[in-house]
């Protein structure tokens, strides 16, 4: 089981693949002696953030960061596969991961895709380097699945707005400098047509940010209340109104249709059935290896052959001839669905390999790979959940890709 | 192997009671808010509700009266573990179940004797250590030594996983004598030569710990009398199918946490259990959990009538519950959505416990190739 | 793997089978040479027909059906064990099924809840000895699922009615005297008020009866066409406008709630994952028995522990202290669609310990068990879509016994 | 083992056309009715059909060009099998893809020069008889024996699920020698010793045969110069990539049924693709075969481009395939309600073709078996 692309890629790709393993073999940083977060649910302490952020800020500079996105905005304007090589390359050195991913992965290609010049100007440079963090204020507690339905409200004041509502789930909201958010403008008008799209500054009067604790007892995402929050007039992204529809397309990224993220790839490596594998070589089961169990040889093999489907099928969504001419975006729309499920599957799998073993947590000192496993299957949660349930996600792939009725 | 129950389960008005008692004691004493409130306090042991559950007579259920114990039968118990297993009750109780089984399987009269009274009156914490790193559940996989030396043995290996072990005094575990037998041996807790560590366990209700024999000289009298290969295995049998019981009714709560907020929790100007997405799959786990139940009960009036299905049904049970409840969490937390995914929401102490137990005893994967051996090498 | 009931249940009922038992044995008949139906759902020619009504004259000349239904209409007034009992015999003798199951099954249950003495005097006993056949006329080409919205009308005409529309699925309408029919006697009152619950003559004109052909290529249902067809006042069961409340107590005893069902049950008794292990014993994969495939035993051992989950269940739903206080008909209502999934579920394992014979078909001479599997596969989805689609139970125990929002 | 797909499959302009013709070809020439009414008539083989195949150049469509083949490659046959598992194209068509190729594994060049461009061109109906009853498809599991006898062979062995068995004139067979070894021979029939019978296929559109072979004497020359088994394992690798595009065909359109379906229907006022218990299992349905349409183009891929790999992705494309067209199949008749259920619906014929094909050429729990045994028992 070895590495996919490589074989078949071109000279200077694959030059430029063993240019960044070795920057990264280079310059990984060492073990900061502490517990580092699963992913960017997950921030809590400002030692994890500073040394994350320290990591993303090394890979900017080393010009490893951006690579696609345009060149007056502090990116390279390359080829998108460049990018896609880093974060290959990052993911399987197991490198920590980039911790302004919603900067990186939705804030920055929406302001790519909507903002005026000022804005992108303004805002995305800061976005590659790390130095301003940001966080995502669409959910709210009554405004989930049905996230149309929230009420947090933008109302024109003097030559600006102010804000009041509540926002919840957001994600690096305590270190973050900037939201995007979306906020009730016209109370009056339909519930999509009412809505607007703003890049909120943090650290604005009335804002209270208050942790959240999540069912691993850590913490990392928050709510966020605000109380008549002054935002500048340009804090609108886009049209007044239009924040559905905005939303829609940050969704779409979120959903995994994106290119364009400007580094932090989403999408499967193997990795994971690679990990689970070495687990099952280390793990005994009545006697014998865990590896050696045939039912769990056969339930790890469904595993591999799930993990490389999707990713030939990132892989295949990149040639349209090998699409259906009926549906193209099926393949990217189902990537969020079908990778978050399948997370969750061989997280779920590991503990069932792990056996008794499952039932050490984090801290043991005895817990193989340090409990990371029964973590990651909670943590794998926040991928079925966030960012649009899965059961929202067939709706939006049932209507929009298979053209079924709408079912609200 | 017939598999035969009987008709009405053996339930009587005397089961109903017990269920109704544990219903209502459980519900005034250990409603979420108190258990929250014991976890955050970081108390292992609440000594004051074991000393309510031991005079409720829960400690000796099913030990014999002339060792203190209720005497009573194994579906009683099967009702008492769904119950307790809808409330997450914390501590040591399933430790102390499955060493007074042990010692009234493979102890002597006057051993029963020595431990069983003061384990049915709560008066000292005693605990089965079944599980050896890396090992198996069946007794072939045993690692474990007892050497006979001077009149006495002495003991060596690790055992993990024992529930409540840093709080008992009397642990019971196998060892593996030289003639390749497996021995049962009662151990007065502290001992030199074992050391105990607590581990840090998923299932913060249910704290375990490893304990080391590392040379342990004990006098004869600490070896079980009777086969230990058969009384482990008997053992288990029962351990399964209270542990299925205690997985239904954990189920059973998450069922009903999800039901609730489906009706409660309102989406698109609707309350969410109006959309199938939402409402097949909490009636599939109402289904599981039915089914479950039936396994668990069968397993029960099969011991109760002495019959050797037992440990067919038991497997079963186990087999079943364990899966049930695991999809029941996964289910309960996906359905609870951004909630489920908090501290706040109850769902995850469930998901925990649910993790802890369906590898205890034995998973699924290792029940169903044990009933593969019965039902397709028999005949 | 033997008999569950045997070693507990009472001495008078251990003779009771004993004497069953011999007297199935003594009088079965013997193969009739002619290919027979899985099931009532596919009962094709007058052989077949007239070989099952013979045996179930005979079953009930006996004295074994009609156990649980009172003296006074050809019943026995027994204990319903005793019919339990002979169930379980027939099933496990591998008797032929008795022909008229929904005379047995329907009609008769619910004629005996809501018939008038003259009703109950007339249809009974002929149910019971095979005489009178019945089909159900409630499903039409518009109203499967959403059954209420049907079309077929009921029209005062003279002293009696008169009968225009259009029934399908009408398994047994080809050899029926009687069908239980559903009709619409009032186009303006509501949805499901307007609707009445009729003992329809088969043989009055303006009847057609036409066959279907199933998806195994046999027959056995049909359509029925209603042009002008008359029926005498006295068709009504219970009161007009009552229909839609009467069906409704018809379909909880096909969902398996039934008790009193006169014969033939649809229980599991163990012997489905019997069968299949007797062919996982026969049948070879890659150079071994298929028996010894460890992932086909892991699978057979999952189909073993629901069938008696299953059995459980159905025996503890007749012990009130064993069933949920706030849900007492779950043990009940579930069966059916748990049932039904359970066969499809251990029909497709058995196809797949057939490996490649599993593409065998009815009439080769080499197919394993004269390839009953595949058939009996396809068949399966007359239990998961007929008598209320899984789908449809799942909405009814939703709502029901959870007391979850109705979807509809 | 490198799993490497190149990042384009292999794609050009020209794959784009070959789909553009057969899906035109078989849109015209094989709709649903006509379909029915080959079946109706119950011809077994469509001679005009299978001319019409042989022109459009489909039967040497990967066979070299020296030879009369096409000369194109795997990816040209995953879409090709893709179009014709969408209108289920009867006949003997795979029996004669696998005969070919397993001609152009193990055949020296005369032997190849001597059947392929009759294969190639229709002339003459070939097939590969794979499956022993009660055999396996690893060759380790063969049972059929050939024996060297004055110059030439004898051979004896009973082959089942021949796929065009009845209608072929020649047929590709594997052996197992004195030696051990496993051997191909190329068998002209009719031939005396071989009895030729027909099965019963449950896929009316895939008919096929049960050969015997009691004591056949041939010529050495029937005998394939290369090694046999070596050449049987490239054949099953790239005949599990060409079914495995076919199951994804098939699937494809029960999705296309299926949707279409649930937009026409209407139950509750509501066309019933509203429902989610209806819309989300489609969903899944088309996720399922996306994911098995990805694997078998990268096996085909793999394929042409001469890598390792492609066993490891044929083996993964083969069991996702089959299990998702069994999936697809049977949601297809599920939601579909009543009707699903009758003759008249399309789905059963798909339905058919899928629990033909789910088993051949090794199902998922043999295929997995495999894979596991290359990820966990390597490196």
């Amino acid at each position: 089981m070895s590495r996919p692309e490589e074989a078949t890629e071109s000279k200077e790709n694959a030059e430029f693949r063993r240019e960044v393993r070795a920057w990264i073999a280079a310059n990984r940083p060492s073990d900061p002696g502490f517990k580092l977060p699963q992913s960017f649910l997950e921030v809590e302490s400002d030692r994890q953030f500073e040394f994350l952020r320290d990591w993303q800020r090394k890979v900017y500079e080393a010009g490893y960061l951006g690579l696609d996105w345009p060149a007056e905005y502090g990116g390279h304007a390359d080829p998108h596969k460049r990018q896609r090589i880093v974060s290959q390359e990052l993911n399987r050195a197991g490198a920590p991961f980039l911790v302004n991913v919603i900067g990186l992965q939705w804030a920055g290609p929406t302001i790519l895709a909507y903002g005026t010049e000022e804005q992108k100007q303004r805002f995305l440079k800061p976005i590659l380097s790390g130095e301003e963090i940001w966080c995502q204020g669409f959910s709210e507690p009554g405004a989930g699945s049905d996230l149309a339905s929230l009420q947090t409200s933008a109302t024109p004041s003097g030559d600006g707005w102010v804000v009041a509502g509540h926002k919840v789930w957001t994600t690096l909201a305590h270190v973050a400098k900037w939201m995007i958010l979306l906020a009730r403008t016209d109370p009056a008008a339909h519930k999509y047509a009412g809505i607007s799209y703003f890049l909120f500054p943090m650290e604005a009067p009335g804002v209270t940010v208050q942790p959240l604790v999540k069912m691993t007892g850590e913490g990392g995402f928050n709510q966020v209340i605000f109380d008549a929050a002054p935002m500048p007039k340009d804090a609108l992204l886009g049209q007044l109104g239009q924040g559905w529809q905005i939303a829609m397309t940050t969704l779409t990224f979120e959903r995994g249709a994106a290119e364009g993220s400007g580094g932090g790839s989403t999408a499967p490596t193997g990795e994971s059935v690679r990990a689970v594998t070495s687990l099952a070589r280390r793990m005994r089961r009545d006697g014998r290896s865990a590896a050696e169990d045939p039912v769990l040889r056969d339930r790890i093999a469904q595993g591999w052959i799930d993990e490389e489907a999707l990713r030939l099928t990132a892989q295949r969504a990149r040639v349209p001839g090998l699409n259906m001419d009926d549906r193209p975006l099926a393949t990217r729309l189902m990537n969020k669905l079908v990778y978050s499920e399948f997370g969750q599957r061989i997280t779920e799998l590991a503990c069932e390999v792990l056996g008794p073993d499952a039932g050490l947590w984090l801290g043991d000192a005895s817990a193989p790979d340090k409990a990371e496993w029964p973590r990651m299957y909670m943590n794998s949660f926040g991928m079925t959940v966030g960012g649009g349930t899965s059961e929202i996600q067939r709706n939006i792939i049932g209507e929009r890709v298979l053209g079924l009725p709408k079912t609200k | 192997m017939r598999l035969d129950v009987p008709t009405d389960f053996g339930f009587t008005e005397e089961h109903a009671l017990l269920r109704g008692e544990a219903r209502r004691f459980l519900g005034e004493r250990l409603p979420m808010a108190t258990l929250r409130r014991m976890l955050d306090a970081g108390h292992r042991f609440d000594h004051g509700l074991w000393k309510e559950i031991a005079e409720l007579g829960w400690l000796g259920l099913v030990l014999p009266e002339r060792f203190g114990g209720a005497g009573l039968g194994w579906l009683h118990l099967e009702i008492l573990m769904e119950e307790m297993g809808r409330r997450l009750v914390p501590g040591p109780f399933l430790g102390s179940l499955l060493a007074g089984i042990a010692l009234e399987q493979a102890g002597s009269e006057s051993q029963q004797a020595q431990w069983l009274p003061a384990i049915a009156a709560g008066e000292r914490v005693a605990t089965l250590a079944l599980v050896e790193s890396g090992g198996g559940f069946d007794a072939d996989t045993l690692t474990a030594s007892a050497d006979p030396v001077d009149g006495g043995y002495v003991l060596r290996g690790r055992k993990t996983h024992v529930v409540g072990g840093a709080d008992a005094s009397l642990v019971v575990a196998a060892f593996r004598e030289p003639s390749g037998h497996t021995a049962l041996f009662a151990i007065e807790l502290p001992t030199s030569g074992v050391s105990i560590e607590d581990e840090v366990s998923i299932d913060p209700t249910r704290p375990t710990a490893r304990i080391g024999f590392d040379g342990v000289r004990v006098g004869p009298e600490a070896r079980l009398d009777g086969p230990g290969g058969a009384a482990l295995a008997a053992t288990q049998v029962r351990g399964c199918a209270a542990l299925a019981a205690e997985q239904v009714g954990g189920a059973e709560s998450v069922l009903l946490l999800v039901r609730d907020y489906a009706i409660d929790r309102k989406q698109f100007d609707r309350p969410i259990g109006f959309f199938q997405a939402v409402k097949h799959p909490i009636v599939d786990m109402m289904c599981g959990v039915e089914l479950a139940r039936s396994l668990a009960c069968g397993a029960a009036a099969a011991l109760d009538a002495g019959s050797p299905a037992a440990e067919v049904h038991a497997r079963m049970a186990k087999a079943l519950a364990g899966d049930v409840y695991a999809s029941a969490v996964r289910k309960g937390v996906q359905i609870h959505g951004g909630y489920g995914f908090t501290w706040d929401c109850d769902v995850h102490f469930y998901f925990r416990r649910a993790l802890w137990s369906r590898p205890m005893l034995g998973d699924a994967i290792h029940h169903r190739r044990h009933l593969a051996t019965l039902l397709l090498d028999a005949d």
